[in-house]
């Protein structure tokens, strides 16, 4: 059955972000999400080709089905039809124990190796802006089987070095030193992987296994290739485009419009 | 049987000028705001907040002057507001020391310092300027006497039992004082969080001291009927107070949804000194927990009133 | 949905001869005496059990000689019976390793196992000999291959921290199977435990696979409708069995008590190999659970059912 | 008010430890007991002199008050108008926190210093005799202020070396060497008590602070100091006997058998 895709007027750039992320989840998975878009891509995938995901909040949800978008993985929401209800020592545990196939993430810069800050803009010792912090970026990212991040495609967002690793890419800090080695050299047995895509307003990014470099998989319609190398502050490698991102299909918008954010919290409408 | 009630007023009393702190709840839900807000008019100074993570109530707080040393990994409202922009400032103009960890470090830290143990072995955030040895604050501020806050940030160890690699040793929390917030509490202390209890029980255990701000105090006997209920046992609790709407505008399972509005003007309003001052004089100094319902008003309250039936709130509006 | 139900048999089929097991339950509560008997039909052997504490389900598996390591701290019926004498027969005969370790000790290595972590620092026990390195059992008969049973039984550290002195780290626990009882499962594997829930969140987490055995398999939806009051989730357990009075003789909070004849029965006949035998025979097998629940009888089981409003026993016979 | 004490003929031997047991618990503190005449002589205590005190059951209850006794700390009944019901982890996490004042336990052998042994008897390489083991002996002794051993006295449980070193008492085993060391030095920092007393069928004794020996404190009611003394393989310090044991009262003998054990599970009926 050929998909109903949907024509570039009838969506958004939050509608194409959230379908492109909600294609990352395969079935019978356990994902670990935080608060905004993530939460509905993951309950769009549950709702679409996934229906077995099991989805866990950070605050202490495991096996979460909100019947309504929680505005925080906090919200009250988080706990009706959920499997348990806990805390933060729990969701923890569990992540780090391995349970966690697939964690969505965010971030306000990225480098070429997926290295992700979301702590401070400029020096850390005299910061520019100082930002969130961490939060579990960090250790979904440390903790999961991989992860995904989707990020707003800005030249100083996709940068040479980002101005604190906040959270650990495919080439990452060796203290006291700070040298840059394999993810897997430091994890050791702890090794379970690391981002495996970036989705951005601008295209799909995926990193080459044995260099841990960021290329770019698919743009964006009416993105080039070019136009988007033009937009990252490093070399990115171009060479491998596979393609057009995916639109979403009708299918999708009802769902996300209709059915998981009728609020416009997260996703807003376009007409 | 002792009695363990107190004011509002008493509680932001037993926490004096440099403590440590710590606080029940989770980003922008049951966080102890009557009881910051108390701690704000008695103009309390020079606290330590060592927290799983920050909220609203830090950046009252913080905002406020009361906050030398902030020991976490997030502050910000949520959707609500993106950081902490009191924090942020202060930051900016070294006016308060930050250490940052991830979020896992500050649970396992707290979990570390409720079962009794110096510190809790786990591999998260390796690699990352977190353990950059450059950036250990509370170090460069010639603060880690190794009494209450430890003699290092973090120490890098190996597993000797199953080759496991690299260990982040953290050291466990320790905190003078949690201030919490929850459903129900039991006249002789007994705790009954509904929903998730985030890091709660850590919190409360880590401190050498509890204070539990309810929204009702109930029958101790009546919490006891089905002690597997029950979220934290007596002996760990040594005060408490009754304070109806106490986390406002936090949020609270079962009983009210996060008022976004207020958080969102809040955040506006708060990112100049100027700014947070004005919002002090208008939302904090002067008032007490009943005339601050009032000025909220009724309509407003009822629209974040919870469904029973589901927990949250079928009016409040959240969206654009 | 996936379906996770499966019949006590193949329960039992699931679990390999050298299988490292872990148990639900404590002591002489809640054990999974159904699942037990049937490992014992199929002549299972060299099974490791790794448990925080041991009791009846220990003694009926010594017993019947399918076990080969025994790795715990405690074995014994309470009042009924005054130690493991099956254990302590094989013990005696060099016939299984036993592992000692401490009570909290057990409980924070599966408490590691359970969160990840390869070890946990502890300060109990210091100067016994449980640290005594002459009786690392384990370490004297080759096991330690830093696999599935760690290279060391433990590991003296000091406290980098705060000058806490000497901590035992101890390794986590590894467990292949952990097999429960408790009163509740949903059809997709939540489990609700009324009363203590002793080590079962961490014995059902810690272990590699998670099989449930219930009193009821219920409605998934029923227990989903209060996420706060259940105690293991979903995903973590990949198989479930109803099975009516699966712990007897052990007890089950809110269903049964203890059938301490029964257990005062086999601690008497079970002492030599010959007694444990004759019981066998008498009691395991050639029965399956509906048989066995018939030869008990309706008077005996009557006598044990709880009473609703106390969750316990109010005819049941305890004392002399 | 004098206490009406019960004369000889209207109580037996587990009455008297039970009552002597009992009077070591001060009010408010918290006290950790395990299965048996301890948990009797606890709720005995609740009962009169120490209203406020907290009970724990190792197996997770936390502030019991169990309107029949439990046989296990397992039991159903140890939850009924309990504060908090969770499992071990709560409880040994509480105890190594520091909250426990008062431990009850028990021993097959016990030596001089206070060094309890629930393991084995004879060499434990080639046992004699297999016993239960530690359980939470040497937790609660190395967690909780103080703690209190209960014991049947005869000369083969009073020895010079207990077979196995299952809880520690005041002089301890260094390892690797195996050197006895005092307790103190071994623990540290986290040095908070140990035995304070040893109530056997025969008396009640006392630790030294200094050398760390036991000593007779009291003798139960007909028992001499030479009598007791000669129930012990280790040389026994019989100079510093205060007096004899205090029998139990009225008070206190209806409380065990009318309200606390009328089952008689733990301590059974003289007449």
């Amino acid at each position: 059955m050929s998909k109903n895709y949907a024509s570039a007027e009838e969506y958004g750039l939050a509608d194409l972000l959230c379908c492109a992320a909600a294609r990352e989840v395969a079935d019978n998975e356990i994902v670990f999400a935080g608060t905004g878009l993530p939460m509905v891509a993951i309950m769009l995938a549950q709702k679409t080709h996934a229906p077995n995901l099991k989805l866990i909040f950070e605050a202490g949800t495991l096996d979460g089905r909100p019947p309504e978008i929680p505005t925080s993985v906090g919200d009250a929401r988080c706990e009706m039809g959920a499997s348990r209800a806990s805390g933060l020592y729990d969701a923890f545990s569990i992540a780090q124990r391995g349970y966690v196939d697939l964690g969505f993430l965010g971030g306000a810069e990225v480098d070429q190796y997926g290295n992700v800050n979301t702590t401070c803009i400029g020096d850390y010792l005299n910061p520019d802006l100082r930002l969130t912090g961490s939060g579990g970026n960090p250790d979904i990212n440390s903790f999961a089987q991989r992860t995904v991040f989707i990020m707003v495609h800005e030249p100083r967002r996709f940068v040479e070095n980002v101005s604190y690793i906040t959270s650990p890419g495919w080439r990452v800090k060796k203290w006291p030193g700070g040298e840059l080695v394999p993810r897997q050299e430091l994890y050791g047995a702890a090794f379970r992987g690391g981002p495996s895509a970036v989705i951005s307003t601008a295209g799909v990014f995926r990193f080459d296994a044995g260099s841990g470099r960021m290329y770019l998989d698919t743009c964006h319609p009416g993105k080039s290739p070019a136009e988007i190398k033009g937009l990252c502050q490093f070399d990115l490698d171009i060479s491998r485009v596979s393609g057009e991102t995916l639109p979403p299909t009708r299918e999708e918008l009802h769902l996300i419009h209709e059915v998981l954010d009728p609020e416009q919290i997260f996703i807003p409408r376009v007409k | 049987m002792n009695d363990k009630r107190i004011t509002l007023q008493q509680a932001a009393e037993i926490i004096k000028d440099g403590a440590s702190l710590t606080f029940s709840g989770f980003t922008i839900w049951r966080r102890p705001m009557a009881i910051v807000c108390e701690l704000i008019r008695q103009q309390r100074r020079n606290l330590h907040l060592i927290e799983v993570q920050g909220g609203p109530h830090t950046e009252f707080l913080v905002g406020a002057g009361c906050v030398d040393i902030w020991e976490s990994c997030w502050v910000g409202h949520e959707l609500y507001g993106k950081y902490g922009a009191n924090l942020s400032r202060k930051v900016g103009a070294k006016e308060i020391i930050v250490e940052d960890y991830s979020h896992a470090e500050m649970m396992f830290r707290f979990a570390a310092g409720a079962s009794g143990a110096p510190y809790a072995a786990t591999q998260t955030s390796l690699g990352t300027d977190i353990h950059n040895p450059a950036y250990d604050m509370l170090g460069l501020a010639g603060k880690r006497d190794g009494q209450r806050i430890a003699k290092h940030k973090y120490v890098f160890s190996d597993d000797p039992f199953y080759g496991a690699g690299a260990q982040v040793l953290v050291p466990a929390a320790k905190v003078d004082i949690a201030v919490m917030c929850v459903q129900q509490v039991g006249e002789e202390g007994t705790v009954r969080v509904n929903g998730q209890y985030y890091s709660d029980p850590e919190a409360a255990r880590t401190a050498d001291l509890t204070i539990v701000m309810a929204e009702e105090i109930v029958p101790e006997e009546y919490l006891r009927r089905n002690a597997d209920q029950n979220t934290i046992a007596s002996f760990e609790v040594d005060h408490i107070v009754e304070c109806p709407f106490g986390a406002h505008p936090t949020g609270m399972f079962g009983r009210y949804d996060v008022d976004g509005a207020f958080l969102k003007d809040f955040y506006a309003r708060t990112r100049s000194q100027e700014g947070f001052d004005a919002f002090a004089k208008e939302w904090i100094h002067g008032l007490d927990n009943l005339s601050y319902l009032e000025k909220l008003g009724w309509g407003r309250m009822l629209n974040l009133k919870a469904n029973t039936a589901l927990n949250y709130s079928t009016s409040v509006k959240r969206g654009q």
